[in-house]
């Protein structure tokens, strides 16, 4: 940050910059409205302080004549298309890339479906990757919802498909699926499953494997589909 | 010289060859076998709990660097002739080529990964469409059919291999000091004194020597064995010391993960 | 809009700030990095003027001091956080971080990327382990994919990297890294590589090979455990 010479005024003058730089930067990231008391407490700032840099920055980006505004929201604040680019931006989301169902999209929802009720953290545990944003997608799409809470420490949410989501796929019930047979998932499958949904004292640290002879009566997932693998959609 | 085998885990043969020779500035002659293969053991001590993978890794360089030294030191290999030194010059001169793509790539990576720890510093919008123009969208379930969720779920679960090591390079056989050493420690304490030479009478392949020629260090240096050898090139006599307990030799657990 | 009296100047003013707050607006809702000719085809205006518009965004959010950007990754545009608010985002978003990868996916994910397509095989033959794991997991993690299948024989399956493996480096294509042969090993570490890995004629000194003892068929105990025996450095 610029230092300016003379003390006080400059100093106080940078701070704010910084607080409000800090404040577009967490803004532009964030998936969902983000509450003014989140960032003050991140930001140790006063509610009010950051109350007040959203109102000029909003006031600014329109003086500017931005595409895009910052609005508050459901309880907090987040940017979105000017309301009077709404057509170029339907335009946009209509032949763009948020009109198709992505390879990802399908597997995380693959998995919520058979799996549920099921945790964000299980379902990232097995996609290996961080599925909040497609999950979200997801959600505000109606194919899933927030079913209940584990009842574990943590609370974790808990997701399942909706009525939607099976009158889309013309079934009656998730039964319906075609089922997954003999498929056992890997071992690491099953780890990060057991890892999603373990408890303090399930920690077994040096202790006995957890009856993997079982597994191995079972039939690997590469007897069942081949050494090659699964079929590629 | 001493080598000091510090780095955690290795990626693989080329990836500790290149340590040794780059940093360690390892002169596969001048540098003594027992260095190596002490700090190798050492570092499998160190690894202890650690998984199959990489104490193997360990041992199977341990193998390459001992098969390279040993070529002149083994059995056999005094009437090297012609071809064969030949050979061994091109088994060389490729070991080097590879050695030098590795290195090629493993810097090529560093590079990767400022790129990355910068591009890290930023985050990407993600939010997407307000909720209402998502509404406008056609529905990104059109065309999909249960199969296609029956697929995309084996397919997220579609399992991940570990990786296990390559063994392209050395004899296609497969031996463990842990055996070895067990198998020493069934036979020793009961079939008196013998020869390093009697032990591997029945043994044709260089590497399963160098092996059993491992685990014979592993128990001298646990105390269990006496060995001796009378003149340079005499042979060397093992006999397992008296009052040794056979059940009290750590098996190498090591080596197995 | 507002409509400036005095015709031609205005209207052309005006209409070039209508595109680029379409463009601000489209790029706001974007999920992944918008290729200028998207908006270009959008927008109806040619590719080089999406370019220069952005362009000028970039600069102009710079020099406001923004806590965001607009960058070109991926062979698109992206508003992104800038990176000198790093430390604050981290804390907003706390989980869900894009993961390390470790060296062992780096080196694999750099032979795949300079050597593209390339089999699993030829990847292994240049690392010298086996790399079927790293490769699925990072073809898992969506930064390779399975590219088109080796005419030859055997058919082996050739990889690439994907536009997610671009923005995960910040480049906007693969031209953008640095070029293969700054990286080739210098004269001083191939000498080093060779003089460690001398084959045993080297030893020959003055003259004599060293394979006088014929009778010697066993490795004495001093040479193999060193005690006093070979060169010592």
């Amino acid at each position: 940050m610029e230092v300016l010479p003379g003390g006080g005024e400059g100093v106080a003058e940078n701070a704010a910059a910084g607080v409000r730089r800090a404040v577009e930067a967490m803004l532009m990231v964030a998936l969902d409205p983000v509450p003014p008391n989140l960032l003050a407490q991140l930001l140790e700032v006063a509610t009010d302080e950051v109350e007040r840099i959203c109102s000029e920055l909003a006031a600014a980006y329109e003086e500017e004549g931005r595409g895009f505004a910052l609005v508050r929201v459901a309880g907090g604040f987040r940017y979105q298309s000017h309301p009077d680019q709404a057509a170029w931006v339907e335009r946009f989301v209509l032949e763009g890339q948020s009109s198709r169902l992505t390879s990802a999209a399908l597997e995380t929802l693959a998995i919520v479906a058979y799996k549920q009720p099921v945790s964000r953290a299980q379902v990232s545990a097995i996609r290996g990757v961080d599925v909040d944003g497609v999950m979200r997608t997801l959600q505000h799409r109606g194919y899933i919802v927030e079913l209940s809470r584990d009842p574990g420490p943590g609370n974790a949410v808990l997701f399942g498909t909706t009525p939607f989501f099976l009158e889309h796929l013309g079934l009656d019930s998730v039964h319906d699926l075609p089922p997954l047979g003999e498929f056992v998932p890997g071992a690491e499958v099953v780890e990060a499953l057991e890892r999603g949904l373990r408890v303090g004292s399930d920690l077994v640290e040096d202790g006995e494997p957890i009856d993997e002879p079982v597994d191995a009566e079972e039939p690997s997932v590469a007897e069942v589909f081949g050494s090659g693998g699964p079929v590629e959609a | 010289m001493s080598i000091t085998v510090t780095t955690p885990v290795y990626e693989g043969p080329f990836d500790l060859l290149l340590h040794l020779i780059l940093k360690e500035e390892l002169e596969l002659y001048e540098v003594q076998l027992s260095t190596i293969v002490d700090e190798f053991i050492a570092e499998l001590g160190r690894l202890g709990e650690l998984d199959l993978e990489v104490a193997t890794e360990f041992l199977l360089i341990a193998s390459i660097l001992v098969e390279l030294k040993t070529r002149r030191l083994l059995p056999g290999n005094n009437d090297l002739d012609l071809d064969e030194e030949f050979a061994a010059w091109e088994e060389r001169d490729l070991l080097l080529a590879r050695l030098l793509e590795c290195k090629t790539f493993k810097d090529a990576a560093i590079v990767l990964r400022r790129l990355s720890a910068e591009a890290c510093l930023s985050r990407p919008r993600r939010a997407g469409p307000d909720v209402h123009l998502l509404d406008l969208t056609p529905d990104l379930l059109d065309g999909v059919m249960p199969d296609d969720l029956h697929r995309a779920y084996l397919r997220a679960f579609e399992p991940r291999p570990v990786e296990h090591v390559d063994t392209f390079h050395i004899a296609p056989i497969r031996v463990s000091v842990a055996d070895a050493v067990n198998e020493l420690v069934a036979t020793l304490p009961t079939s008196g004194p013998t020869t390093f030479r009697r032990m591997t009478r029945d043994l044709d392949e260089r590497l399963e020597v160098v092996v059993r020629f491992l685990a014979v260090l592993e128990l001298y240096k646990q105390g269990v064995i006496d060995i001796d050898q009378v003149g340079a090139f005499g042979d060397i006599h093992v006999q397992w010391r008296a009052g040794a307990d056979p059940t009290g030799v750590d098996l190498v657990d090591a080596y197995e993960g």
